[in-house]
């Protein structure tokens, strides 16, 4: 068919056929080699690479310590627990694909992972398709625990800290006007949403909802706008990068109002880009390096006697989730489908970021700690 | 010899390939290898579709991704909101991106070369920008979710090797169609404009005409393979549509080389399954496609098939005359190089 | 309403620096790069290396940046336009698409994706130090932007306007083949006046990147988008075009913030960007016999 | 006769450069007329200004009565006019015989869906184009027959020539605009072209040829109109033509009263 204009059949015409048929069979023979029984894998699906590669190393280092942890006290039924771990760049389509291979070797018997929520809920169906439990450790989308009953849930949907910061803002501190500024990605929408509906149902009037572009970096006519608006609050929903900037501009603007975070709480890079912008600001810890609970205790010194760095909310819930797979494979004897039920017959589980139970509900509720930036650290606020 | 048996030898090469492309999905053990083929099939498509205006009629378009998207949320809003059947929200993400091919093919059509290039931009970006902002309409980042499996006359496409088919039976439709438009009077005139578009209009071509049909038919191939991509996903967020996505195709297109039906399926082949297949590459994904746009045009600017005439029809459906030439003594014009 | 301005101002001329390197490319060798963002990028992270690691001094940074944006843009210029003189001038074109994506891509191999920043201790005082004007508070930084971009501006004009190098590089804008016959080294103006123009953007890197103080592998792919609206905007092959073009697309964005919402203000600069392709392909202030590119 | 192709006072100026200015001339169904003149008289730019490539600035042209004067090419080219380009303009990478294909667009009309359905009469349509592109291409006898499936790129000057050629006789027009046909062609090769001159004129063609071989021009043409800076400065039958003193004085002009040719 490759017909040239002229009628015969060339050299090139079989050399196309043949490469055709080549390349499907050499397609069949990629690496799949089976090992030796004496281990149990964990599938891991995080950003290794991409906009969102420090989230993932962050998440990955928390995992690692729950593994070794949990190998240090003889893993699952004496077998070693070796994790595999493949780059999805929390891009969905990617997810899918990690899923896909997860889920098509039958060494994995769970899997943790994805950081966004969209990358966690685009390859949910893959995994319960194959009846295999999905520790998400941050998907905090309200969609995420309802698409499958292998999806397990780990950090607190995001309206309870959006909720949190809004009661906190409006009861405790009688905000009566506040402006909103998120980063246009699934999470900030999310944060930001909650946030609103919450504040508006204790009687505070929204006086914007300022959208920002990931990767922006001008933020001067953003909070101009709202400094005209003589704000009592500013609601930020973005991680440490965007808020390092808004709060030095914000500074530069001369836009002087109590700062309210969600998404870079008790993180230290906030603090040395922002400088002395970052004081006084207010923020919802799920997990907190000085917290006084054992558990949490625990992990902190493990964590920095590893890393020699603290930890932040996202090794936190990458260690979590890390214990809660444990749990889940010791109890479901090497069987899939029987680690997801396992761990939601899972009640008063303490993890690194506080309780777990289970059996209330698929959405863990977590109780938040107040904190704040005083002379240049992070302290509980009362 | 029969004509039949004849014309079966003449297309043999093609035969055989789509013989082995239908029972690739029972020999191949890993699902996973189904799964690259599923997704090298909608490059395929969308490769195809940006040919057809680099490289048959010469309008160079760099932000093709604009109507992949426009393809995929249409497609996904209809059957997800709307609740139309699968087979006529697909038909209509081919339309409402042919829709939109009319809307920037139309005001553009004075532009020439780097100003055409850069309002094709200009759109995807826009596109991009509206796909990411419009909470209320498309779902800005969280994009939609829940898209439907195709269901075609009731056969409920499940499976992944269902799935297959399906953008088999796309993809071959979406390559024979093509093929035998750009092997017609209306492929002759668009490489005519191509070629020389003073010259062809003096031929009594009406170029602006077909500089807004050759957008048309692009944009509505680009709406369908957004369609597949929709449906096979089943989740779809903005920032699968951004320039970048549209970089790829270009990275494809010049490899492969365009202005012929081979090079976009082989571009595509190779720039799909290298990342996929050799997982320590797909990491540096991206940056391989870089790499392929800077050195293919150092080595060879026209690509792996460019500069060449192929034209993929089948002889089977087609009784084209035998001999352009009356008369015994036919002089065989040396191979096509 | 004045302080917005003032934003608008900022940003702007911003875009218009970065702009003014696309305008000295494509006047001289008629051809558009793509990867100006990323050269910006490369100017921002060779200034952020030098001072946190060599010493901080923001003289050093620039210096660096403008050396190694200079060599950067000869390689690009070589590489993607004098091997590719007689190939299709969209084949350059792609080169460059190349180069963006590859730079960017190495930038985050090499730094990796994580936001890096310039402790704020090393230049708390320059950050937030600020003088009245008015009722309206003007940082240090702000001015500094501003009053360097200027200063560029001012000697690029200079430049080209009494120096024979310009002269050259100007001669050879108008007709490559007579700027030839005259003995001039046509090979060589192109890829010094690319080198020129990729500098421009790399001192814009180092600039921009210590006023917010961001550094990060995709910092430059927005920026350059807008500065290349910029230099459409006002005339591909005219340089007050861009300078204009750059201020007003940043007073539109400020304005659009607001009026509408901040979400908006990318989107109205390139519906302004396609607008004026439409109406005007030649920009506001190119001349009409600057159809198109070469090659048509 | 009259009332075929009239043109009216016709002028043309490229930014205050004037190059045709107030040219008026009348060319009769079946009738030969050439145009001579020195380079850069507006021969050219005249013909550009008839087929639409070039709109005119003032001034009319009238076909068959009717005003084409800012009609765009194509549809100039529907009306029955066809020409060919000074300088060679094919379609570099397509073949002859595509060349051609395209010079009968006109006289086929398959689009889009037919050209994908390929309904009977589309293949009819198709046979009978290619046919007819044969049948053109055998009065160029051995020379482009047999490389009818190369591109035109491959082909020798001449040959692109007449290739160009036939890409206006395979739509039967009925008035051919000729720029410079011979051009780089030897006496040998031009001799055929000027048969196959006489072959259209006997088959009913309206010719309008630009040339500069003074022998072709004077054996083949029914009248002659000489132009200079743009303007006509002679018009009539060629022996005529030769003999007036305005023409030689302005080809004479050029070369400082050389010896009369």
């Amino acid at each position: 068919m490759i017909s040239t204009g002229r009628h015969m059949i060339t050299r090139r015409h079989i050399m196309s056929a043949i490469s055709g048929g080549v390349f499907v069979i050499a397609a069949s023979l990629s690496p799949q080699m089976a090992t030796a029984q004496e281990t149990v894998k964990f599938g891991v699906s995080l950003p290794i690479t991409g906009d969102m590669a420090e989230y993932g190393s962050f998440i990955r280092n928390g995992i690692e310590l729950a593994i070794e942890q949990a190998n240090a006290d003889g893993g699952v039924d004496g077998k070693k627990i070796e994790l595999v771990v493949e780059d999805s760049r929390s891009d969905p389509r990617e997810a899918v694909l990690v899923a896909e291979r997860f889920v098509a070797n039958d060494e994995i018997l769970l899997e943790i992972g994805d950081f966004t929520s969209s990358a966690s809920m685009a390859a949910a169906p893959v995994y319960e398709a194959a009846g295999m439990a999905q520790i998400a450790p941050t998907a905090s989308h309200p969609d995420y625990s309802g698409l499958g009953n292998n999806m397990v849930r780990v950090m607190a949907m995001q309206q309870a800290e959006s909720q949190f910061l809004a009661r906190w803002a409006a009861q405790d501190m009688g905000k009566a006007k506040i402006a909103t500024i998120y980063v246009n990605n699934d999470w900030g929408v999310q944060a930001n949403a909650a946030f609103v509906e919450e504040a508006k149902a204790q009687g505070v009037e929204v006086l914007t909802e300022e959208g920002i572009t990931p990767g922006e970096k001008d933020f001067a006519a953003v909070v101009t706008k709202i400094k005209n608006m003589e704000p009592d609050a500013v609601f930020i929903a973005a991680q440490y990068a965007e808020m390092g900037a808004i709060l030095g501009q914000s500074r530069r603007a001369r836009l002087q109002t109590q700062f309210f975070n969600s998404g870079a709480p008790q993180s230290p890079e906030l603090l040395e880009l922002a400088g002395s912008a970052a004081e006084g600001i207010a923020a919802a810890a799920l997990y907190f390096a000085d917290n006084t609970d054992p558990v949490s205790r625990a992990f902190t010194e493990a964590y920095v006697a590893k890393h020699d760095v603290k930890p932040n909310l996202f090794a936190a819930l990458g260690y979590d989730a890390g214990l809660i797979a444990v749990t889940g494979a010791r109890a479901a004897g090497g069987e899939r489908s029987a680690v997801a039920p396992a761990i939601f017959k899972l009640s008063g589980f303490q993890g690194a970021t506080g309780g777990f139970d289970y059996t209330v509900s698929r959405d863990p509720v977590k109780a938040y700690a107040r904190t704040t930036v005083r002379d240049g650290a992070w302290v509980m606020f009362d | 010899m029969p004509q039949i048996v004849k014309d079966t030898l003449e297309n043999s090469p093609m035969i055989l390939f789509l013989a082995a492309l239908v029972i690739a999905p029972f020999v191949i053990p890993n699902q996973y290898i189904v799964q690259i083929m599923v997704f090298i099939g909608i490059y395929v498509i969308l490769a195809q579709s940006l040919n057809l205006l680099n490289g048959y009629i010469g309008l160079i378009a760099i932000g093709h991704a604009g109507f992949y998207g426009i393809g995929a949320y249409t497609s996904a809003k209809l059957t997800v909101d709307a609740g139309l059947p699968f087979e006529l929200a697909f038909l209509c993400a081919g339309l409402v991106a042919g829709a939109f091919g009319w809307a920037l093919g139309r005001p553009t059509l004075r532009l020439e070369g780097i100003y055409l290039a850069l309002a094709t931009l200009g759109f995807n970006l826009i596109v991009w920008l509206v796909l990411l902002n419009w909470n209320s309409f498309t779902g800005g980042p969280l994009g939609i979710k829940g898209i439907p499996r195709p269901t075609i006359l009731g056969w409920e496409v499940d499976t992944r090797t269902e799935y297959y088919f399906f953008i088999l039976a796309v993809v071959v439709t979406v390559v024979f169609t093509m093929a035998r438009l750009v092997n017609s009077r209306f492929g002759r005139a668009l490489v005519a404009i191509r070629e020389d578009q003073l010259a062809a209009a003096a031929m009594g071509v009406d170029v602006t005409r077909y500089k807004v049909q050759a957008f048309v038919i692009s944009a509505f191939y680009a709406g369908i393979a957004g369609a597949c991509y929709a449906h096979f996903v089943r989740y779809i967020s903005p920032d699968s549509f951004t320039m970048l996505e549209s970089f790829i195709l270009l990275a494809i297109l010049a490899l492969g080389g365009s202005g012929n039906m081979i090079g976009p399926i082989v571009g595509a082949a190779i720039l799909i399954a290298i990342p996929e297949l050799f997982r320590a590459v797909a990491e540096y994904r991206m940056l391989l496609y870089g790499l392929v746009l800077i050195i293919i045009m150092q080595v060879r600017p026209q690509g792996l098939f460019g500069g060449h005439h192929y034209n993929l029809h089948l002889r089977l459906f087609d009784r084209g005359p035998r001999r352009t030439y009356r008369g015994d003594a036919f002089l065989p014009s040396e191979a096509e190089q | 309403m004045f302080e917005q301005l003032i934003n608008g101002l900022t940003q702007g001329s911003i875009y218009a620096l970065l702009a003014l390197g696309f305008t000295i490319i494509f006047g001289v060798l008629r051809m558009v790069t793509f990867a100006h963002g990323e050269v910006f990028m490369v100017g921002a992270y060779s200034g952020f290396v030098v001072f946190t690691h060599l010493q901080d001094s923001l003289v050093l940074a620039i210096v660096a940046a403008v050396v190694t944006t200079f060599l950067l843009g000869a390689l690009m210029e070589i590489v993607a336009f004098r091997r590719l003189r007689d190939a299709p001038h969209f084949s350059s074109l792609l080169v460059t698409i190349g180069f963006s994506v590859v730079l960017t891509q190495l930038a985050l191999l090499i730094f990796g994706a994580e936001v890096e920043a310039i402790p704020m201790r090393q230049i708390e005082g320059l950050a937030f130090s600020e003088i009245r004007i008015g009722e309206v508070y003007v940082s240090y930084l702000q001015l500094s932007v501003l009053g360097v971009a200027i200063l560029i501006m001012a000697a690029t004009f200079l430049f080209f306007k009494y120096s024979r190098l310009g002269t050259a590089i100007r001669a050879t804008a108008q007709d490559h083949e007579a700027a030839m016959a005259m003995g001039v080294d046509v090979n060589r103006i192109f890829t010094v006046t690319f080198a020129f123009g990729s500098m421009m953007g790399g001192i814009a890197g180092v600039l921009i990147g210590f006023y917010y103080n961001l550094f990060y592998p995709t910092m430059g792919v927005m920026l350059g988008l807008k500065a290349f609206s910029a230099a459409v905007i006002g005339g591909l092959a005219s340089m007050p075009g861009a300078i204009v073009a750059g201020l007003m697309i940043g007073v539109v964005e400020v304005f659009s913030v607001d009026f509408v919402n901040s979400s908006f203000r990318h989107l109205i600069a390139f519906v302004f960007m396609f607008a004026i392709l439409l109406i005007r392909p030649q920009g506001l202030f190119g001349s009409g016999q600057l159809r198109g590119a070469r090659g048509d | 006769m009259s009332g075929f192709l009239e043109i009216e006072r016709l002028g043309k100026d490229y930014g205050g450069v004037k190059a045709v200015h107030d040219v008026s001339l009348t060319v009769g169904e079946g009738e030969i007329v050439s145009l001579i003149g020195p380079n850069g008289a507006g021969k050219t730019t005249l013909f550009n200004c008839i087929t639409g490539t070039a709109s005119a600035s003032e001034g009319q042209v009238r076909y068959l009565g009717q005003d084409i004067t800012h009609l765009p090419p194509h549809r100039i080219a529907e009306a029955g006019i066809r020409r060919t380009f000074q300088h060679i303009r094919l379609f570099r990478e397509m073949t002859v015989m595509e060349n051609v294909l395209v010079g009968a667009h006109l006289t086929t009309s398959s689009g889009i869906a037919s050209g994908i359905l390929r309904p009977a009469w589309q293949k009819k349509e198709e046979h009978a184009a290619r046919a007819r592109v044969l049948e053109v291409l055998e009065q160029f006898e051995e020379r482009l027959l047999p490389r009818v499936d190369q591109k035109v790129k491959v082909l020798s000057y001449a040959n692109q020539r007449r290739v160009e050629i036939a890409r206006c006789l395979v739509s039967t027009p009925r008035l051919i605009l000729l720029d410079e046909p011979t051009a780089g062609m030897n006496p040998h090769e031009t001799q055929g072209i000027v048969e196959l001159i006489f072959r259209l004129r006997d088959a009913g063609y309206t010719l309008l040829v630009v040339e500069h071989k003074m022998r072709l021009v004077m054996n083949v043409s029914d009248r002659v109109v000489v132009l200079d800076h743009g303007e006509k400065i002679a018009e009539g039958p060629p022996a005529e033509v030769t003999e007036n003193p305005a023409v030689i004085e302005a080809y004479l002009g050029q070369r400082e009263n050389a010896a009369i040719e």
